[in-house]
C-alpha cells in the first residue's frame, strides 16, 4: 500500500521537475527585452487604473462556505457507501438504507434551506457600501 | 512485480528497486499524458475545422499531425512575462498545481487489469482529492496576476469549480454503492464486459447519477458550456491572461489532459472499463500472455475515446452559460437529483439484490434507440441542406 | 461587516466582445454592473470633414466605411441625399438593382450580427457558419460590383453595374440555399435552450426608453415600436414590394429583451430573401444611369434623408452651397444613439450580459465615430 | 413543472444541436485551399469585374490625367513634359511625331497602391480604357516602397496616345 | 548559455536548428484579435471557413501576452494609435506586425482626415504591408506566407 | 401650428427642399417641451450644428412616431457666445449629439449632464467642423503629416 504512494509522490516529485525543467531550459532560449510597458498589467490597451487586488464580492465566499459544509459531508458518507454493499449481503440492507437515506434527507434539508434563504440565487442583493 | 523485480536485482536495496520502477511508472505516464495531451489538440481543431466547413492545420508534418509540436516549441521560444505589479511567486506558482492536479489523477487510472499506476485503495477519493489541486492553481493564476479580467475569470473559475464538485462526489457515491469499494480496479471488476452487466444500466439512479457525473466533470474540466473561466468573449482570455509562453502551455496542457481523465473515468466508473467478452479474453489467452492486456487497453481506449469526441463535439455546439445559471444549474438541479439517486440506487439495491434484468435491458435499448433517434436525425439534417451544402459560386 | 468594494474595468478597446474598438469603463463588484460609461471615438475617422473637402462624386467610396458590414445601404442613402438635392432620378432598373443589393447586404449584415451574437454567449460555430454564408453573398457583389465589402456600386444617379448575365440564376440558386440555413441555424443555436436563458429577459429597452434614446430599426423593432423607413416613409420601390416587418413580441421573455432584438434580424433575413425574389422577377430592362454632370452641382438648399440600413434609419442631413462639394455633411446613424442607451441600461447586468446586451444592438464602430 | 420543463428542453435542444454538428462532420469543408492546394490559381476564379490592383496599358494611355482628378485621394501621379521634338524619334514610339509641334511626354505615371482605395472612380473616365483593374491582388511586402506601381520608368518618358495615329 | 551560443560560428549544426526553431515558430502564428475598421471583417473571414488561416496553425488569441502577430486590420486614429502602440509592447517578444490594407500602409482613403494616424509604421515597426482596401482573404494570406518566408530567414538565437 | 403657439417662431420655406422653424436659442428648451408634449414629437431623430462662418446654426430634426412626420427647428447662435441650452432633459438622445456638436463645433450647451469631448482625445486643440480649422502639425509625438 505504501509503496503505491510512493508511486504518488514520485510521481509528483517529477511532475514539478518536469515543469521546473522545461522552464529552465526554456530561460536559456528565449529573449528577454524587458520594457516599462511591456510588464504593465494588460487590460485592453488602456493603462490599468487601481489594483486588482480588492475586497472581492461576498457572494463568491459564501459559496465556497456551503461548498465545504456539503463536501465534508460528502466525504463522510464514502465509507458509508463502501460498507453498503457488505451490509447488504449480510442481510442488514434496509437498516444501512435506512442511514444512508436519514443522512441524504439532512443534507437534502440543509440544501432546502439554502434554497429557499436564496442564498443560491446570484444576483441576491448582498449589502455593499 | 515488485517482488519479481527485486529478485533480478539482488543486490540493490529494496526500497531503491521500489523508487526506481516508480520513477519508471512515472516518466511513462507523463510521457503519456504529453503525448495524449498535444495530439488531442490537434485533433480538437481539426474536427472543430470540420464542424464549422474548414479544415483545421493541415500544413505543419502531413496532414497537419505534429501542429501542437510546433506550437509548443514556439511557446517554448517565447518570451516569459511576469508583470511588474503581480505577485511573483504566486504567479510562477500557478501553473504546478494546475499540470499536477490534472496528472496525478493518472496515477490511479486502469488502463487493463495489470497496466495501472498504483491501485490505491481510496482510489475514489484520490482523484477527487489531486482534481482540486486544480482550483488552487487557477485562483492562484487568477489573484497573483493583479489584473481584473484574470481575478474574475479566477473567482468564476473557483465558484464553478466547488460547485460541481458536490454533485461529482454525489455521483462516485452512486458507484461506491453500488461496487462496495473505492479501488478503481474493484470497481472495473464488479462490472462485465456485457453493456447490461454495466454500472450504468443497472438501475435508472445511476444512469442519472452517470449523466450528473458527466456534466459536473465537463464543469471541472472548464469546458464549454462551462467555460466561464476563460470566457474568451467576456473575460479576454480569463485566468491566463497575464500567462505568456511555457507558463500558458501548462494551462493550456492541464485543460486537454482533462479531456482524457474525465473519458476514462466515466469509462470506467460506468462503462466497464478494460473489461473484455469472455470469447476474447479466451481467444486472447490461447495466443500469449501478453495479447489481453492488449485487448483491455483497446477496450478502455475505445470507450474513453467515445467521451473525449463527445466533450470535443460539445464543446463545438454549445454557448456558455452565465454565472447564475451555472450556480443554478450545479445547486438546483445536479445536486438534488445526485441525492435522489444515491438513494434511489440504496432502495434498488434493497429490493433487487440481484439485479432486474429487464430494467437493464429497457435501459440500454432506450438507449440505443436514443443513439439511433440521433444517426436519424443527423442525417435529415445533413439532407436538409445537403443539396446546398457544396454550393460554391466560384469555383 | 466586509465591505465589496468596487473595480473600475476598462473593456476594450481591444477586447473581443466590443467589435471593433469601443471601450466601456465598467465599474463591478465581481459580476454585477454598477456603472457602465462608453467612450468612443477610437474610430473617429472625420467622415464630415472629407466631405467638405473632396466633393459629391469623390465622397461616395466614402460612404461605404461608414457602416463597412452593411455598406450598399449606406451608399444607397448617400446616393438618395444628393440625387434629392440636385434633382435627379435614377432609372427604375437602376432603382431595382438598388433594392437587391441592399437586400443582399442587409442579409449579410443581420447574417454577421447573429453570428457574433453566438459566438459572444460563447458558441463559435455558427459564428463561422454565418461567415461562410456571408462569403456567397459576397460572391455576389463581386459578380455584381468587383469588390468584397466596399463596393462603391450604388452612384449619384443609377448604379455603377448592370447586373452580369447569369446574376439572376445566382441569386435564387443562393436563396434556395440560404433559406433553409438560416432554418438550420435556429436549430443549432437560436432556440437552444443556453442561448435563450442567456437572452430573455436581458438588458430590456421598453419602447419609451427606445423611442426617447432613438434607437432604430432592429432594436427599436425590438422594443414593439412598428416603424420601418421602408414601410412609413417609402422610397425607391419598396412601396411595390409585398413584405412584412418583423416586431419583438417578447416570446422568449420581455418585449425589447436581447432576444426579441435577435429574433428580429433572423426574421428580417427571411423577410430579405422575400424582397430579392420578388424584385428579381419584377425588375425591368433599362437604362442603369440617368444623365449625371461630371461635377454634381445642386442649388443652395439642404436635405434630410432617411434609409432603412441594416442598422435602422440612417440619415444624411446635407447642406449645398451651390457648389460641388457639401457645405456640411452630417451622417446620422443608428449605433451612435444605440451605444447612448448603453449607459441607461447596463447597470444591474453582469458582465456576460452587458456582451449579450451589446452585440443584440449591433453596434457598428465606425458607424458610432463616423 | 417549469423546473423538469427546463430539464427536457435542455436536452432536448442540446440534442438538437449535437445533430447538427454531428452531420457537418460528413460535410465538406469549403476552404479554398490559397496559394498551392487550389484546382486552378484563385486569381483565375475571380469574376471577370473584380477591383483588383489598378494596371496603366501604357500603349493607349493619352494622357489626359482624367483618372488623376476623378481620384479623390490622389494616388495616381502624372507628370507631362511639354517638349520640342527632338531630332530623334522619341525611344518608345519611334514613327510619326509630327515634327515641330510642341510635343507632351508622359514622365511619370505612377500609382501608389498603398494608398489606393479600389473605388474604380479612375476607370470611369478613361477614354481609351488604359487604366482599368486587373485581377490581382497579391503583392504583400516588406518594402512600402514597392507598393508605388510605375508605369512610365524613370528616363524613359513615353508619348501619349493619339487616337487619329492610332 | 545563450550568449555562449551566440558566438559560435555559422556551422551545419546551428544553422539546423536554427532551421528547425523557425519552422516551429513559423508553424505556429498566434495572431492577436485586434481589429479596428473595415478590414477586420476581411480578417473575420481569412478566419473563416473560406480561407481557413488555421490550415497554417494560425488562430486568433485575444490576449497579446500569448500572441506574436498583431494584424493592423484597420484605420488607426489617434486616440487608437496609444492604445496599440501599447498592446504592441506588451507582447512578448518575439513579435510581428501586418500592416492590412491601406489604412494601416499609409492612411489610405483617410489622408484628408485630421484625426487619422497615416500609417502604422509611425508608431510600430511593420514587418509586412499588404495592399488593398480591405485585402481579400487571399491577400492577407499572401501576407501571413511572406512573413513566414521572412520568420525562416531569421537568425532566431543569433540575433 | 407651431406658428400659432409661438409668436417667435419664424417659418423658412426655401424654394427646394422641406422648411423649418427658426426658434431664438433662448426659447428652445420651451419649445422643445411643448412639441414633445402636446405635439407628440417623441423623437429626436437628429441634432447638429453648422458653422456658417459668421454665426453657427444648430439644427433639430424631431420626429413623431405616432404620427410619423417630421419637423425640423433650427437656432441661430453667435459666435462670440456660442452658448445655447441644452435639451438633453428632454430627448436623452440629445445627451450624447450635443457632447458630439461640442466636440466637433465648439457650441456649449448649458445644463448638459456631463459636456465632455466624445469623438476626439481630450487634450485635442481645436474644434475640427469649423471651418476655420488648421490641422495640427502633430499629436502625442505622432507626426500628422504622411
Amino acid at each position: 500500500m505504501l509503496n503505491d504512494f510512493a508511486l504518488v509522490l514520485i510521481f509528483a516529485v517529477l511532475g514539478i521537475l518536469f515543469i521546473f525543467g522545461s522552464l529552465l531550459a526554456g530561460s536559456f532560449l528565449r529573449p528577454k527585452n524587458p520594457n516599462p510597458v511591456k510588464s504593465e498589467i494588460y487590460e485592453c490597451g488602456e493603462p490599468s487604473k487601481g489594483s486588482g487586488w480588492i475586497n472581492f464580492n461576498m457572494r463568491f465566499y459564501l459559496i465556497a462556505l456551503i461548498f465545504v459544509i456539503f463536501d465534508v459531508e460528502a466525504a463522510l458518507m464514502f465509507p458509508v457507501a463502501a460498507v453498503f454493499k457488505k451490509w447488504l449481503l449480510s442481510g442488514n440492507g434496509i437498516l444501512a438504507l435506512a442511514e444512508i437515506g436519514l443522512f441524504v434527507l439532512i443534507l437534502a434539508a440543509g440544501l432546502l434551506y439554502v434554497w429557499v434563504k436564496k442564498d443560491l440565487d446570484w444576483a441576491k442583493k448582498v449589502v455593499s457600501d | 512485480m515488485i517482488q519479481q523485480l527485486s529478485l533480478l536485482f539482488p543486490m540493490l536495496p529494496m526500497w531503491l528497486v521500489q523508487a526506481i520502477w516508480c520513477g519508471v511508472v512515472a516518466v511513462l505516464l507523463l510521457t503519456f499524458f504529453s503525448l495524449f495531451a498535444g495530439p488531442v489538440s490537434w485533433l480538437e481543431r481539426r474536427i472543430a475545422g470540420r464542424i464549422m466547413s474548414r479544415i483545421g492545420p493541415n500544413r505543419v508534418g502531413p496532414q497537419g499531425i505534429i501542429q501542437w509540436l510546433a506550437d509548443g516549441v514556439k511557446n517554448f521560444l517565447k518570451e516569459d512575462l511576469i508583470p511588474r505589479d503581480a505577485d511573483k511567486i504566486l504567479f510562477r506558482f500557478a501553473p504546478y498545481p494546475v499540470f499536477l492536479g490534472v496528472t496525478l489523477t493518472l496515477v490511479t487510472l486502469p488502463f487493463s487489469s495489470l497496466l495501472i499506476g498504483a491501485d490505491l485503495n481510496v482510489g475514489l477519493l484520490y482523484i477527487v482529492g489531486a482534481w482540486g489541486l486544480v482550483v488552487i492553481g487557477l485562483i492562484a493564476a487568477g489573484w497573483s496576476s493583479n489584473n481584473k479580467w484574470t481575478l474574475l475569470g479566477g473567482m468564476r473559475s473557483a465558484a464553478q469549480m466547488i460547485s460541481y464538485e458536490i454533485p461529482l462526489v454525489l455521483s462516485l457515491l452512486v458507484v461506491v454503492l453500488m461496487s462496495g469499494s473505492l479501488s478503481l480496479q474493484t470497481i472495473i471488476s464488479s462490472q462485465g464486459a456485457s453493456p447490461v452487466e454495466w454500472f450504468i444500466f443497472s438501475n435508472p439512479f445511476a444512469f442519472i447519477a452517470f449523466v450528473i457525473f458527466m456534466i459536473s466533470a465537463v464543469a471541472e474540466g472548464n469546458r464549454t458550456p462551462f467555460d466561464l473561466p476563460e470566457a474568451e468573449s467576456e473575460l479576454v482570455a480569463g485566468y491566463n491572461t497575464e500567462y505568456s509562453g511555457m507558463r500558458f502551455l501548462f494551462f493550456f496542457f492541464a485543460e486537454w489532459g482533462n479531456l482524457y481523465v474525465i473519458g476514462a473515468l466515466a469509462a470506467s466508473l460506468f462503462l466497464g472499463g478494460w473489461q473484455i467478452p469472455a470469447g476474447w479474453r479466451n481467444f486472447a489467452s490461447a495466443q500469449g500472455p501478453i495479447l489481453p492486456h492488449v485487448f483491455e487497453v483497446l477496450m478502455f481506449q475505445l470507450k474513453t475515446w467515445i467521451w473525449v469526441l463527445l466533450i470535443i463535439q460539445l464543446r463545438w455546439t454549445l454557448p456558455r452559460l452565465r454565472v447564475d445559471q451555472l450556480m443554478k444549474v450545479s445547486w438546483k438541479y445536479l445536486t438534488p437529483f445526485a441525492f435522489v439517486s444515491i438513494v434511489g440506487t440504496g432502495l434498488w439495491m434493497v429490493v433487487f439484490p440481484e439485479g432486474w434484468l429487464f430494467m437493464k435491458y429497457l435501459l440500454l435499448f432506450s438507449m440505443l434507440a436514443v443513439i439511433g433517434y440521433f444517426v436519424w436525425r443527423a442525417i435529415w439534417q445533413l439532407r436538409f441542406t445537403k443539396s446546398k451544402a457544396d454550393f460554391k459560386l466560384i469555383v | 461587516m466586509i465591505r465589496t468594494e468596487e473595480m473600475t474595468i476598462s473593456m476594450g478597446p481591444q477586447h473581443p466582445a466590443t467589435h471593433g474598438v469601443l471601450r466601456f469603463i465598467v465599474k463591478t463588484d465581481g459580476e454585477v454592473l454598477h456603472e457602465v460609461k462608453p467612450d468612443v471615438g477610437y474610430l473617429h475617422r472625420s467622415m464630415e470633414k472629407i466631405a467638405e473637402k473632396v466633393g459629391y462624386i469623390s465622397f461616395q467610396p466614402y460612404t461605404d466605411r461608414i457602416d463597412y458590414v452593411c455598406a450598399m445601404t449606406c451608399n444607397h442613402a448617400y446616393a438618395m441625399a444628393v440625387e434629392k438635392a440636385a434633382g435627379i432620378s435614377a432609372p427604375e432598373r437602376a432603382e431595382y438593382l438598388r433594392v437587391i443589393a441592399s437586400e443582399l447586404n442587409r442579409i449579410s449584415s443581420h447574417l454577421i450580427m447573429a453570428g457574433v451574437m453566438a459566438m459572444d454567449i460563447g458558441a463559435f460555430t455558427p459564428f463561422i457558419h454565418a461567415i461562410r454564408e456571408r462569403e456567397t453573398v459576397n460572391d455576389l457583389f463581386e459578380m455584381l460590383c468587383g469588390a468584397r465589402l466596399t463596393y462603391n456600386y450604388v452612384r449619384i444617379g443609377g448604379v455603377s453595374f448592370d447586373a452580369p448575365a447569369n446574376f439572376k440564376e445566382k441569386c435564387v440558386e443562393f436563396l434556395n440555399h440560404f433559406e433553409p440555413i438560416i432554418d438550420e441555424f435556429n436549430r443549432l443555436i437560436s432556440f437552444n435552450k443556453i442561448y435563450v436563458e442567456r437572452l430573455a429577459n436581458v438588458g430590456v429597452v421598453s419602447r419609451e426608453d427606445a423611442i426617447a434614446y432613438n434607437l432604430v430599426g432592429p432594436n427599436l423593432r425590438g422594443s414593439g415600436v412598428r416603424f420601418d423607413v421602408r414601410k412609413d416613409i417609402p422610397y425607391s420601390i419598396y412601396p411595390k414590394i409585398d413584405f412584412n416587418v418583423p416586431v419583438g413580441i417578447g416570446e422568449a421573455g420581455k418585449v425589447g429583451d436581447c432576444y426579441d432584438r435577435y429574433m428580429i434580424r433572423i426574421r428580417e433575413m427571411k423577410e430579405s430573401c422575400k424582397i430579392v425574389r420578388q424584385a428579381l422577377e419584377q425588375m425591368p430592362e433599362g437604362e442603369i444611369m440617368a444623365k449625371v454632370p461630371r461635377k454634381i452641382k445642386p442649388p443652395v438648399t439642404e436635405v434630410y434623408s432617411r434609409c432603412e440600413s441594416a442598422r435602422g434609419d440612417m440619415g444624411f442631413y446635407l447642406v449645398s452651397d451651390g457648389t460641388d462639394k457639401p457645405y456640411r455633411l452630417k451622417i446620422r446613424t443608428g449605433s451612435f444613439s444605440a451605444m447612448s442607451i448603453v449607459e441607461k441600461i447596463a447597470p444591474g447586468l453582469m458582465i456576460a450580459d452587458l456582451v449579450a446586451f451589446i452585440s443584440s444592438l449591433d453596434v457598428v464602430a465606425p458607424e458610432v465615430d463616423r | 413543472m417549469d423546473y423538469f420543463k427546463n430539464i427536457f428542453e435542455s436536452a432536448a435542444t442540446v440534442f438538437e444541436g449535437l445533430t447538427i454538428t454531428a452531420s457537418h462532420m460528413f460535410r465538406k469543408p469549403i476552404t479554398i485551399q490559397y496559394p498551392d492546394r487550389t484546382l486552378s490559381p484563385v486569381i483565375e476564379m475571380l469574376p471577370s469585374r473584380y477591383r483588383g490592383f489598378l494596371e496603366v496599358d501604357m500603349k493607349i494611355c493619352t494622357g489626359c490625367t482624367l483618372c488623376m482628378q476623378a481620384c479623390p485621394i490622389q494616388c495616381i501621379n502624372i507628370e507631362i513634359a511639354k517638349k520640342t521634338p527632338s531630332p530623334q524619334p522619341s525611344p518608345s514610339r519611334g514613327e510619326g511625331d509630327g515634327g515641330g509641334v510642341p510635343m507632351r511626354l508622359i514622365t511619370k505615371f505612377n500609382i501608389d497602391i498603398a494608398l489606393c482605395m479600389f473605388c474604380g472612380l479612375c476607370t470611369e473616365p478613361c477614354p481609351t480604357g488604359a487604366i482599368r483593374f486587373s485581377k490581382r491582388f497579391e503583392n504583400a511586402t516588406e518594402d512600402i516602397n514597392k507598393l508605388m506601381f510605375k508605369f512610365v520608368e524613370e528616363g524613359k518618358p513615353v508619348a501619349p496616345y493619339k487616337k487619329s495615329s492610332g | 548559455m545563450l550568449t555562449l551560443y551566440k558566438q559560435l560560428p555559422n556551422f551545419i549544426l546551428t544553422t539546423k536548428l536554427d532551421e528547425l526553431l523557425n519552422w516551429c515558430r513559423k508553424s505556429s502564428v498566434w495572431y492577436m484579435l485586434f481589429a479596428t475598421a473595415c478590414c477586420g471583417i476581411e480578417l473575420m473571414q481569412t478566419g473563416g471557413p473560406r480561407c481557413d488561416w488555421d490550415r497554417f496553425g494560425a488562430v486568433p488569441r485575444s490576449t497579446p501576452r500569448q500572441s506574436d502577430l498583431m494584424i493592423i486590420a484597420g484605420t488607426i486614429s489617434y486616440k487608437m494609435a496609444v492604445c496599440t502602440r501599447r498592446l504592441y509592447d506588451q507582447m512578448p517578444d518575439p513579435k510581428y506586425v501586418i500592416a492590412m490594407g491601406s489604412c494601416a500602409n499609409c492612411g489610405g482613403l483617410f489622408k484628408h482626415s485630421y484625426s487619422v494616424l497615416k500609417g502604422i509604421d509611425k508608431v510600430m515597426p511593420v514587418d509586412i504591408y499588404v495592399p488593398g482596401c480591405p485585402p481579400r482573404p487571399e491577400a492577407l494570406t499572401d501576407g501571413l506566407l511572406k512573413l513566414q518566408e521572412k520568420m525562416q530567414k531569421e537568425k532566431f538565437l543569433r540575433s | 401650428m407651431i406658428k400659432e403657439k409661438f409668436t417667435f417662431a419664424e417659418e423658412v420655406k426655401p424654394q427646394a427642399g422641406g422648411g423649418w422653424y427658426l426658434v431664438p436659442a433662448d426659447k428652445i428648451v420651451e419649445v422643445c417641451k411643448t412639441l414633445r408634449d402636446d405635439y407628440k414629437f417623441d423623437c429626436l431623430s437628429c441634432l447638429t450644428g453648422i458653422d456658417l462662418v459668421d454665426y453657427f446654426e444648430v439644427v433639430y430634426h424631431l420626429f413623431s412616431y405616432s404620427e410619423k412626420k417630421p419637423l425640423v427647428l433650427k437656432v441661430k447662435l453667435e459666435k462670440q457666445s456660442s452658448t445655447m441650452p441644452s435639451v438633453s432633459a428632454i430627448w436623452p438622445s440629445a445627451n450624447w449629439m450635443e457632447r458630439e456638436v461640442f466636440d466637433l463645433l465648439g457650441i456649449k450647451f448649458e445644463n448638459h449632464p456631463d459636456l465632455r469631448r466624445i469623438m476626439l482625445p481630450e487634450d485635442w486643440a481645436g474644434h475640427p467642423l469649423q471651418k476655420s480649422y488648421k490641422e495640427p502639425e502633430e499629436y502625442c509625438g505622432m507626426s500628422t503629416k504622411r
